[in-house]
């Protein structure tokens, strides 16, 4: 069977898309923001994707949503959860993933996989939006910095503040108000890491912390929190400059499997 | 009163005569009983407050007492969608945002003036506070006592922490009783009858039997009830109208129905795709959109922890006209939230195994430290020692602004599918020839 | 080598330094037996607080001693004591201690001192530890021992049931009986058998802590310039944290100094704080409070140890005990008192000569939370100012904290 | 005389420069990035130069808000809810509840006929960050901040968010977004919701009128109608009224002052 697969991953922020070919080779990709039209956003993930690919439409014979806005992707045949999704993408390109921490925009994931990439267990963050990406979003801005820039940043601290508060909004003023006390942004910035590395350890320990540890998700493109991590844990993460697609990519391969009569 | 509290309506591929005449049964004596109250201004009969936990219904009853609980007078509140407004009120009074819902809602509806779509609350006579498995109780009788000036009466009742109360924990309660039966003498004018109490005790034992039968229904393969959404509705007579016929009689009408549903393959759901045990307290305000994420991935609830905070009637308690007192304190001990968290625990593994359930839902809430305060530990004790896939996700019984539906769904829907995954994984391991 | 201080079978009331028989306490409390300013026991107490491996238990080990963890507020320490084991207050982990994994076993809507207490448990510092006693203050506290039982298996976790009726006859032999629970367990792990004798010592010795406790009480109220509220605080706190032995007399030192201090009475408002009895504030917001202009002449802190007077030993020493909470203990916010509370607090008001009432209740403490409104009616009854403010073990900025402090400050000073 | 007001407010710096305590002669903002000091500097600068105004000629200079101790050569600093109360009253005196909607925080307090703060009240953890909210959702919804409240005018059924955290309160309009919830719903909802945590602050301190409103969202229509449905009462309005903190500094600047030269041998230094 000579099927083209795609995923779409509707995140809270980005839309994702992958066209996976039979070899299960990578074929395009596309990232775009989401915008406040999700149906057309998704829509638009997809074309974008199947030109990075130079294909069209027709030749794509299953697409499967995932994300928060999964049910948007209407012309889709199946919905999965990111959480199944991050699991099987994990699997696929680091197959000795036991544990992946998924730290996007809204929420933060600990996934406990087996060794065909089905997830085990999983926790996500409660109650809040406490050590989510949002937060590391929200006290850049309060610092003047682009969100891109503090991970770097965040490595050159030499003494890292004690950041305690885990409200978005209250991390805020505590930012703020080291600053007004002549605190070094990059000590700051320390202190932000290591605050959302010990509460994603809290999460990963209610799953059970297990190499190889698989770091995905928007967050993980910040090398600053990459390190805080391995600091905190005390194993290396893998992570790949595929891991804001790991979405798409394992509901692209759920498609494939559900394609292919398989599991899914 | 047509506007009563009523189970839901089921929708999707179930008979419409699902839950049919117990429905219709239970939206009666809602409405009777919140219709006694409707004239405030000539009470027939005097009024004690109540809580759930431990309640001493037979006794006040048997003094011809009415009995209110705030706490299902709340739980009506808040699948009405009353409850955030009395929320607010209670707030603005100096209620912090940390204050369990009931009680906010309950002293929030009271400074209203008591006044629900369901009827008007009337003020009490007495205030009975059992103190049995939940400190808060303790805390909301004190200021329902300071607002109203009625007598408090506070049923100290001991925490188990052993699977059998010590001889002096009975002989504590027992005196207790005896004090509670002086007050009402003292209020009422009335002599107390034991024989009075007797038959009370013995309506009740009848309720429970019913009770129970219904909720070993869930034994079944597949289900015929569902043990928490469901449940929620038909524990208000075995809460509220324990001691009366129409309480007894009314589970007679509940057990004939699953009879039925079984004669005639009549279940909660086409397909019993999942058996879950459910543990806590339910999001009364977002009650039939938490149920649908249940449905969606067929997902039967066939036994349920909640059900039992007004009694482990299911193991095996019975109210005792021939031991009157002790069984009274005997139930007050066996509250689901007055058992420690070991019992907890042995009780949650007993069910996993008497009810062949495949996964436990923990629904945590922030209102309510009794019941919540270490299901994490739970969650942890399920999957680790116990092998049970368990999810754990937390909002409120009371307040809305703490059900994030988004969230739960999400968590849900990842849930059922790592069991549907692994169910087709193991099944396919089985298939496979070799 | 000075004589070690020894602990056991206390014949009344020994002058200081005076040694009885028993247990030898080591010489690692040299420093708090031979501090001699109250500076010096202040950066003591510091040092002993911001090390969270309970080093003064750790020295008490040393020599052989046992000690139990008691859990906030009317936990009967005295029976402990009696065992010739050291009751060490256990009150959180304070703001150094970080949680990773209490919030998962615990869930997200409670109190810090919960989740440092258990954050602890599962990190291996309490076990220096023997045992614990959670008394029944609030569902958290009471649930914290079931946790205990599976994480800390091979440590006696004993949770007290304290009773709430106070007006039954059978209460008194109720809480006898629960003690006598208790004292099963402490048995088993003291391996010796219950004393009445050791235990009417006991009260002895906690009587005389108490007595000084008072005293300082009484200091703060009606000289609060002559001791800040963290030298207050710290003195308190050290008496649940060394053996009463050593607390006795340094603690008497301490007092004797701070009453001949000269310092300058400040044009500063006089406020009571009502509802830290359990989870303690950081040290920098005890400190905010007076810096901001206040006097703090009455409080709920360390309740620990004041939560009755004096007890008479009586005949049945155990059943004083137990008449002490349900006959005669300082009212707070968990123990059931509905009728007369208002007056209470009002009295105290009076009595302290207090312009206005600081509420510092532990965010999630749902005790003091539900007071906070009786309370309030009273005051507003009086027409006497009040401020709600919530605190918990970690906190790094008090920017929220003093912006409302000194408006409170501003608002009874200024016209 | 002439005193000077100055509120550091963690978002931005507000200066106003008054004379004899009665007449405003200046007025300025500027975003404060973290760096108080500096854009502080700034405001007085710009003040000075709208009014005409050597820096030396400020009698006396009171500073409010998070950043009042930042600013060495003030003469005076009181809390922002002292200074709002003063501004209030200062620009309608018959105001007996404040209300501030702030960038960090929402607050209120019930004041005496002169100004003095009786009770007041500031939103708890979980419900803050009132006006941050309004700009993230600006940012979220891509519609300018300015032309929030005008569109949200339109609105004929607001969807309320009934989330407590303003991060999943996100999430929530992000799903409204998605199930096509029109956008002035959105809008109103997100500042009707804001006007009922306010609201349930006032009930807190107790309502009577009048009301004033003060503070960072003073100038938004969508948010003064929303708070104007929701407590069902007239609200003073004062475009002003944005300044109130830095007004009522500088007034209890010239009380101040006043007492002092009155009363010279009571000046310490």
């Amino acid at each position: 069977m000579t099927a083209v697969v795609a995923g779409v991953d509707i995140g809270s922020t980005t839309a994702k898309c992958v066209v996976l070919g039979e070899d299960s080779r990578i074929l395009g990709k596309s990232l775009s923001v989401v915008g406040v039209d999700i149906v057309k956003d998704a829509e638009r993930a997809l074309e974008a994707a199947l030109a990075d690919a130079h294909l069209s439409r027709p030749e794509v014979s299953f697409i499967t949503g995932t994300g928060y806005g999964r049910y948007k992707v209407y012309f889709g045949q199946l919905v999965v959860t990111e959480i199944s999704c991050h699991a099987r993408g994990a699997n696929f390109l680091f197959p000795g993933t036991r544990l992946v921490v998924d730290i996007g925009g809204q929420d933060t994931k600990a996934i406990r996989i087996d060794d065909k990439g089905e997830v085990v267990d999983f926790a996500m963050n409660d109650k809040c939006a406490a050590g989510t990406g949002r937060f590391l979003d929200v006290c850049a801005n309060a610092l003047g910095y682009d969100v891109g820039e503090i991970g770097p940043l965040s490595l050159q601290a030499r003494r890292a503040v004690k950041v305690t508060s885990t409200c978005t909004v209250f991390a805020e003023s505590e930012v703020t108000s080291y600053v007004s006390r002549g605190k070094d942004p990059k000590d700051i910035l320390a202190g932000l890491h290591a605050s959302i590395a010990n509460r994603t350890l809290s999460l990963m320990q209610r799953v059970g912390v297990e190499p190889e540890v698989t770091f995905t998700g928007g967050v993980s493109q910040n090398e600053g929190m990459v390190h805080a991590l391995h600091r905190r844990l005390g194993v290396p993460v893998n992570v790949s400059p595929l891991s804001q697609y790991l979405g798409a990519l394992g509901a692209a391969l759920h498609g494939r499997e559900r394609l292919s009569g398989g599991a899914a | 009163m047509s506007d009563v509290v009523s189970a839901p309506a089921v929708s999707g591929g179930v008979s419409r005569s699902f839950l049919r005449d117990a429905r219709g049964l239970q939206r009666k004596l809602v409405e009777e009983y919140y219709g006694a109250f409707a004239s405030v201004d000539q009470p027939r009969r005097p009024v004690a407050y109540m809580l759930v936990g431990g309640n001493l219904t037979e006794i006040l009853r048997s003094f011809g007492y009415d009995v209110v609980f705030p706490e299902i007078v709340a739980l009506n509140c808040a699948i009405k969608h009353q409850s955030l407004e009395n929320i607010l009120h209670a707030e603005s009074l100096g209620y912090g945002l940390d204050v369990c819902g009931y009680v906010k809602n309950d002293l929030g509806l009271q400074d209203l003036g008591g006044k629900t779509s369901f009827g008007q609350i009337p003020r009490p006579d007495l205030l009975v506070c059992s103190f049995s498995g939940c400190y808060v109780y303790v805390k909301w009788w004190e200021a329902l006592a300071e607002s109203y000036g009625a007598p408090l009466f506070m049923f100290d009742v001991p925490y188990m922490r052993e699977e059998t109360p010590r001889q002096e924990d009975i002989a504590y309660l027992v005196s207790q009783l005896w004090e509670l039966v002086h007050l009402l003498e003292k209020r009422t004018g009335r002599a107390f009858d034991m024989n009075e109490l007797k038959r009370v005790l013995a309506e009740s034992r009848r309720a429970e039997d019913g009770w129970v039968e219904f909720l070993r229904a869930g034994r079944l393969r597949p289900s015929p009830i569902e043990a928490y959404f469901e449940s929620i509705f038909y524990m208000f007579p075995i809460n509220v109208l324990r001691g009366t016929p129409g309480a007894a009689d009314f589970y007679d009408v509940v057990n004939e129905e699953v009879r039925a549903r079984v004669r005639d393959g009549n279940y909660p759901l086409p397909e019993e795709k999942f058996r879950v045990l459910v543990e806590g307290v339910p999001p009364y305000t977002n009650y039939r959109t938490f149920w649908d994420f249940f449905r969606k991935w067929g997902a039967v609830s066939v036994v349920a922890t909640y059900p039992k905070v007004g009694g482990l009637f299911d193991r095996g308690f019975r109210h005792d006209p021939s031991r009157p007192f002790e069984s009274i304190a005997e139930y007050s001990l066996g509250a689901y939230v007055n058992q420690s968290w070991p019992l907890r625990r042995k009780i949650i593994a007993d069910y996993v195994k008497e009810y062949q359930a495949d996964a436990v839902i923990i629904h945590g809430i922030k209102s309510c430290r009794s019941f919540t305060a270490g299901q994490g530990d739970l969650r942890d004790w399920l999957i680790h020692d116990q092998g049970v896939p368990t999810l754990y996700i937390e909002s409120d019984h009371q307040d809305p602004r703490y059900f994030a539906p988004a969230q739960i769904k999400n968590r849900m829907d990842a849930f059922f599918e790592s069991l549907e995954q692994r169910r087709a994984v193991a099944a396919a391991a089985g298939a496979a020839p070799g | 080598m000075p004589e070690l201080l020894k602990i056991g079978s206390w014949a009344g009331d020994l002058p200081d330094g005076e040694a009885p028989a028993g247990i030898e306490i080591s010489p690692d409390f040299r420093e708090f037996t031979e501090a001699e300013s109250v500076e010096r026991i202040v950066h003591l107490a510091q040092e002993v607080l911001a090390d969270p491996t309970f080093p003064t238990v750790r020295a008490w080990r040393t020599a052989g001693g046992k000690a139990i963890g008691c859990f906030p507020v009317y936990t009967p320490q005295e029976l402990v004591h009696s065992f010739a084991m050291m009751p060490v207050a256990i009150q959180g982990g304070g703001e150094n201690l970080e949680i990773s994994r209490a919030d998962a076993a615990l869930g997200s809507f409670l109190c810090s001192i919960s989740k440092s207490t258990l954050e602890m448990a599962l990190t291996g510092l309490l076990d220096p530890f023997d045992g614990f006693v959670f008394p029944y203050i609030c569902d958290v506290s009471r649930n914290l021992d079931g946790i205990f039982t599976r994480v800390l298996p091979q440590r006696p976790s004993h949770m007290l049931h304290l009773p709430q009726n106070f007006t039954s006859p059978a209460t008194i032999p109720f809480l006898v009986a629960e003690y006598r629970s208790l004292i099963e367990k402490l048995e088993r792990v003291a391996g010796r058998p219950f004393s009445p004798e050791d235990l009417r010592a006991s009260l002895e010795v906690f009587n005389e802590q108490r007595a000084l406790v008072d005293r300082l009480v009484v200091l703060k109220r009606d000289a609060p310039w002559k001791v800040t509220l963290v030298e207050y605080y710290l003195l308190l706190r050290l008496g649940g944290l060394l053996p009463r032995e050593v607390h006795i007399p340094l603690l008497r030192r301490a007092i004797a100094e701070l009453e001949g201090r000269e310092r300058k009475n400040k044009d500063a408002i006089r406020v009571i704080v009502l509802g830290p009895f359990c989870e303690q504030p950081t040290l920098e917001l005890l400190q905010l409070i007076e810096d901001v202009g206040c006097y703090v002449v009455g409080d709920e802190l360390q309740m620990l140890h004041r939560w009755c007077p004096r007890i008479e030993p009586g005949t049945d020493p155990l059943e004083s005990l137990a008449t002490s909470y349900v006959r005669t203990p300082v009212d707070i916010g968990v123990r059931s008192t509905p009728t007369t509370k208002a007056a209470a607090i009002l009295a105290r008001v009076d009595a302290a000569k207090a312009q206005g009432v600081l509420f510092l209740t532990a965010k999630f403490c749902e005790p003091a939370l539900e007071d906070v409104v009786l309370y309030r009616r009273a005051l507003e009854g009086r027409g006497l100012p009040y401020l709600h403010m919530e605190f918990e073990e970690k906190s790094t900025t008090y920017e929220q904290a003093r912006l409302q402090l000194e408006t409170f400050a501003e608002s009874i000073l200024f016209e | 005389m002439i005193t000077g007001g100055l509120d550091l407010g963690a978002g931005v710096i507000k200066g106003v420069l008054l004379e004899d305590g009665r007449r405003l002669l200046a007025t300025a903002s500027a975003p404060s990035r973290g760096i108080p000091v500096q854009a502080a500097r700034h405001v007085l600068d710009t003040l000075g130069e709208t009014a005409n105004i050597a820096p030396d000629d400020i009698d006396y200079l009171c500073t409010t808000g998070f950043g009042r101790y930042a600013i060495p050569e003030r003469n005076l600093q009181v809390s922002d809810f002292t200074s709002s109360a003063r501004g209030a009253v200062f620009l309608f005196p018959k105001t007996r509840l404040v209300v501030d909607v702030g960038t960090q925080a929402s607050r209120t307090m019930s004041i005496s006929e002169t100004g003095k703060v009786l009770k007041f009240k500031m939103n708890e953890k979980c419900a803050a960050g009132a006006g941050r909210f309004v700009e993230r959702c600006s940012k979220y919804l891509q519609v300018p901040l300015e032309e929030m409240g005008p569109k949200a005018l339109a609105s004929e059924r607001p969807k309320l968010i009934s989330s407590v955290c303003a991060v999943l309160a996100e999430t929530e309009i992000i799903n409204n977004v998605a199930e096509g919830v029109p956008l002035a719903d959105i809008l109103m909802g997100v500042f009707l919701s804001l006007s009922q945590r306010a609201h349930s602050l006032m009930r807190y301190v107790g309502i009577q009128p009048e009301v004033t409103l003060v503070g960072g969202l003073v100038r938004n229509v969508g948010m003064v109608k929303a708070l104007h449905d929701t407590i069902g009462m007239d609200l003073n309005v004062a475009p002003d009224a944005y300044y109130a903190a830095a007004l009522g500094s500088a007034v209890l600047g010239h009380a101040r002052l006043q007492k002092l030269t009155t009363a010279p041998q009571g000046v310490g230094g």
